[in-house]
């Protein structure tokens, strides 16, 4: 889960990272208030769990406290990448002149978390990546012996030459070492202080990120409870994560119900092959529980634009007779109506199938044959 | 000659007491399946489909000269499960179990490496020498034994390829599901330097998608390593969304990397023939 | 280093386990205020780094609050196997039935910090593997995985099954983790808490050691401003760390200044050996300053039990004539008048026989040679 | 023959500018030694002794082709170079200084070992077989070739007892300082792992002290493993009192345990003589 500027900056406080004065707001009256004791300048940012709050006109710089009611009621209720903004953090504004970014994430590479580090912050990694990349440093971290303090140097040298009041060597080696502890205690799978600031000779986190790993959740408690308000999730897909499925929405007008992550990517894969465009990646997972069925199909059903339905199930542990009987009990209380192609193969699928044709839903065993139908459905066909 | 497992590999089933450990203790069973002991703590004594249960991934080692460990244990202690088997003289560790934090397995990873032992997933569906041993949750009935290798880090994908390569007369050496997620025990190339040397694997099928960079670098082992073995591939994800993780922890194109393009094209570059959909990969290994 | 039972104490408080109330004083009067806000029954324990302080009087419980000041006043002051006691800690007075026993250390074997831990503490852990060796259980601790779940749980099943009250198997690992996580943060070599208790199903220290690594002194500013209060060393012990001489002292009556810790007690073992007693250890290291053997005399003149001086000398860094110029110096200006005997071989060794001809002193080339000459000295012969 | 070290021995001195560093750099020079560089971070350019002196071990690394290094930076900044050597592709690291934290090594020699790097020391006189190279701090006059191999967690006890060995006839064929710190990178073990197959090595003086099991598990290795070369042994310590750290940091008899008698009980009962003085040693080894 993606935690919220204002939390993420709140672990950093806990941890003695320094960033701004600042607080977060509900109401416009809450920022107001927040703002006096702020005192200007001072920047109010919408809080969402998405990039480029700044290019849609989240982010105001404030020069004066008149302002600060105006622009609070302008961000508050706006929408950011479909996320609705519900907070704002009104947060002091600092003087610096280099931005500086610094992350730390998991080098699937090394299978060890890495540091990336660069003196061209204020801006995407990835842009830096493309438009400097010799301005871009990684630094390894190894599970026993830690940070490498002849790396850390390394680094420390090229990074900061430029810098008029460099924070000291060890400043920078206690901000590496903090998050590094930040990463493995909180079980985040990406910590990310982007623009990184210098004041006054110390560092100051302007922004913050940070993924907390969803399977680790279990043992961070307070995360868990933050999930809800985190989401940047649309309806459908915060529906099915309640329900145990996996679903992303896409663009196309084919709904696909598969079993398994990777069958239910290479089934939108040839949805496209085919020519037709899939609405979503749905994986039902391993279990047989017909519930799953049922859930999968209300999903579909509420997204407006799905034309035609695709349900691709190869039977290991999941049985077809499961998938089939949950199929006729969501027709049967749904009174759903578009238009399904349906294959089954695997474990039961002769019971399936014979379920099936009474409520006269015709089965392929061929996927490809399958995918080709659901396509002309979507075209109109039948 | 299969790798990694054969007849007599003698496995323990950690959490055999579970619903998933003790339907699939039946199923491997009847596949033929050398299981010797299982382990659920604090239930020594009962026995799981006829095979004897223990507290301790030691104690049923030495009860029962297994080298192999399959896990079924809920997530929360799959780790542990992991470092006890290891710990216990377990030289194959096979976790079928989803949902482990990623730093958890980056250090096991490392632990294991140090102890010399070796993981196959975790959230991986395991792995089968048809017609020897089976380790895993896929259904043995649509394999037959011969002399591909299939390498792949998705669970019904492989069936449904394995499912048109059978059908096509196409039977499998090993199949190995090397898991989904971020950090995994085996990667493609630990185990495409296995089927290497493998004398009965003739060709290798390597079933990929989006996310990481493991099949780039299995596409560079390919190039530099196995120009005396057929290998085709196939990778999912072609039409999946940027920073979205598809179902799998792992499966997730981030920051531009990790695309199904990047990989198809090394692989290209290193010789591979990338098929289109599944049902093509048959005609491609003619 | 060792830190005082206080001081270890305030380090637990520190990473949250739980201690009795308690506040350290330096006068009786400090003792009774402290006392009236803790209330009895309390104990008052002297504070002071070595052990068997119960049967030296050190530890008293009192009852009534009327009782603290003269108990106070009869610790205060005491002298504890030559330590001085200066403060002592006033603590209140828990109940409790089993008292256990939790450390951790380096295991030099497994070159990995291993947990101690028995259901049978309250006395020294060398009684206990002496008495009940099947009491005590161990657990080592991977550099990379930490502490193992597996190994705990069954730990834990052991170690709690007389307990009526146990404390629940999280917060056993939370305890363990923690002792952890001071013995790396801390450069500990060692955190022992005996006897550890159990309130109300919760873990208490009752008295707490903690030895800090003096080669990790450098990076623990609060614990070096410590380092001279906590002194258990003799004066002469003081004045040759404060010189960069490893000193120790002995019962006997042949002091010996050695180059090598080594050579040092192999000297030592060899003085023994024809028939002598070593009055210390003393390695004036590898140096070749001719200060660092003035102060060598210096500290063993001042121990009134010496009556012979042997000096053993294997030049290879340390050069020889840097020894004979301290040593002709240290004659010269402290009217030292002890017999030497003295044994300089390597580098250098021409010279500073030479030099030392020049002031009547005779030296050895052979190592037991010298010795004997400086066991003769002892016994009263030239 | 020798062990570790030989007339080829590329060799690098980090800290090769201070006090320590440019001392011995000099006097390894002129034993013979192939000291090919030097590193400083910020004095690449200058030259010590006719030595070039490079900003990091890569770099020396790279110029130089060196396998082995050794350390006199101070005790702060070891631990990194020992790091830094090993990352640089050094494969014998002889760290001379002593004073390095616990903690720090214990964690660097876990390091190592993954990676497959020797490390001697820390806290040690270093290494040398005489004629060929000397790769440490020990007076190089009192050595001359032969065929005793010795193996000392002690200094100039060492020297004190090869002084012996050297008047009596003895030569010795490698020289080694394992250090005197309670974690070391090689231990007893290791090196007389080595000597066990050195054609050059007829015996081995082997000069413990108290602290530690290091002695009486040595003496388990030599009653298994080295029935066929001769093992003196010297034990310092008899005399010092328990629970005092004799000079080094691992001399220290905690709790009972490390006692000169022990270590002499368990040498003996593995056939070893074990020397009441240094002087008797050339007696026990005829």
């Amino acid at each position: 889960m993606k935690l919220l500027e204002h939390q993420a900056k709140e672990v950093f406080r806990n941890y003695n990272i320094k960033t701004p004065r600042e607080h977060v707001a509900q109401t416009t009256e809450e920022a107001c208030e927040h703002a006096k004791k702020i005192g200007t300048p001072l920047v109010v940012k919408a809080q969402v769990p998405v990039g480029g709050r700044g290019k849609a006109g989240g982010v105001k710089l404030v020069k004066d406290l008149s302002e600060v009611a105006s622009v609070s009621k302008q961000i508050l209720g706006m929408n950011i990448k479909q996320c609705l903004v519900k907070k704002v953090l009104v947060s002091q504004a600092l003087p610096f002149e280099i931005e500086y970014y610094i992350s730390i994430t998991l080098d699937r590479a090394s299978m060890k978390p890495m540091f990336i580090i660069s003196p061209s912050g204020g801006v995407d990694i990835e842009e830096i990546s493309k438009n400097q990349p010799e301005k871009i440093f990684n630094l390894s971290v190894d599970l026993v012996v830690g940070i490498k303090t002849y790396e850390m140097r390394s680094v420390y040298r090229k990074c900061f030459q430029d810098e008029k009041n460099p924070p000291s060597i060890s400043d920078f080696q206690q901000l590496l070492e903090t998050l590094y502890e930040i990463y493995l205690k909180e079980d985040a799978g990406l910590v990310e202080i982007n623009p990184l600031i210098i004041l006054d000779g110390k560092f100051v986190a302007l922004d913050a990120k940070m993924l907390i790993d969803d399977n680790a959740l279990f043992r961070h408690s307070y995360y868990k409870s933050l999930e809800n308000e985190n989401d940047e999730e649309t309806a459908q897909e915060k529906e099915a994560r309640e329900s145990g499925l996996a679903y992303i929405s896409l663009d196309g007008d084919i709904a696909c119900i598969v079993n398994g992550a990777g069958l239910a990517m290479a089934t939108m894969d040839v949805v496209k092959h085919w020519g037709g465009q899939p609405a979503n990646f749905l994986d039902i997972g391993g279990s047989s529980n017909p519930a799953k069925m049922i859930k999968a199909l209300e999903i579909i059903a509420s997204n407006p634009n799905v034309k035609s339905v695709l349900i691709n199930i190869f039977g290991g542990i999941t049985r077809c007779d499961d998938i089939a009987t949950g199929l006729v009990q969501a027709l049967e209380t749904t009174g759903f109506s578009l238009p399904l192609s349906v294959r089954l193969i695997g474990t039961n699928d002769a019971q399936a199938k014979e379920m099936l044709k009474q409520v006269k839903i015709s089965v392929f065993t061929d996927m490809n044959e399958a995918i080709k139908v659901a396509v002309q459905h979507a075209q109109g066909g039948n | 000659m299969s790798i990694l497992i054969h007849q007599n590999t003698r496995v323990i089933v950690q959490g055999i007491t579970g619903r998933d450990g003790s339907f699939h203790t039946q199923q491997m069973l009847e596949y033929g399946t050398s299981i010797v002991g299982g382990v659920t703590p604090g239930k020594e004594g009962e026995s799981v489909h006829g095979v004897p249960v223990f507290n301790s991934a030691k104690q049923a080692v030495n009860a029962t000269g297994a080298d192999t460990s399959i896990i079924y244990v809920p997530e929360r202690f799959a780790s542990d499960a992991i470092i006890e088997a290891a710990d216990a003289g377990i030289s194959l560790i096979v976790c079928i179990t989803e949902g482990l934090p990623v730093n958890d397995v980056m250090k096991i990873k490392q632990y294991l490496d140090e102890k010399g032992v070796r993981l196959v997933g975790p959230n991986c569906p395991g792995l089968i020498s048809p017609g020897k041993s089976k380790i895993g949750i896929m259904p043995g009935h649509i394999f037959k034994p011969g002399n591909v290798g299939v390498i792949s880090r998705s669970g019904t994908l492989t069936y449904e390829i394995v499912y048109n390569l059978t059908s096509s007369g196409f039977g499998t050496s090993t199949c190995i599901g090397i898991g989904g997620d971020p950090i995994i025990g085996s990667s493609f190339i630990d185990v495409l330097h296995l089927f290497k040397d493998d004398p009965d694997t003739e060709s290798i099928v390597l079933i990929g998608e989006i996310g990481g960079d493991a099949e780039e670098k299995a596409a560079e082992y390919i190039s530099k390593n196995l120009g005396h073995k057929k290998v085709i591939s196939f990778i999912a994800g072609r039409t999946a969304p940027p920073e979205k993780r598809m179902g799998h922890a792992g499966a997730i194109i981030s920051q531009g990397k990790g695309t199904a393009e990047s990989k198809v094209e090394a692989l290209e570059s290193a010789g591979v023939k990338v098929a289109e959909k599944p049902s093509d990969i048959p005609a491609l290994l003619r």
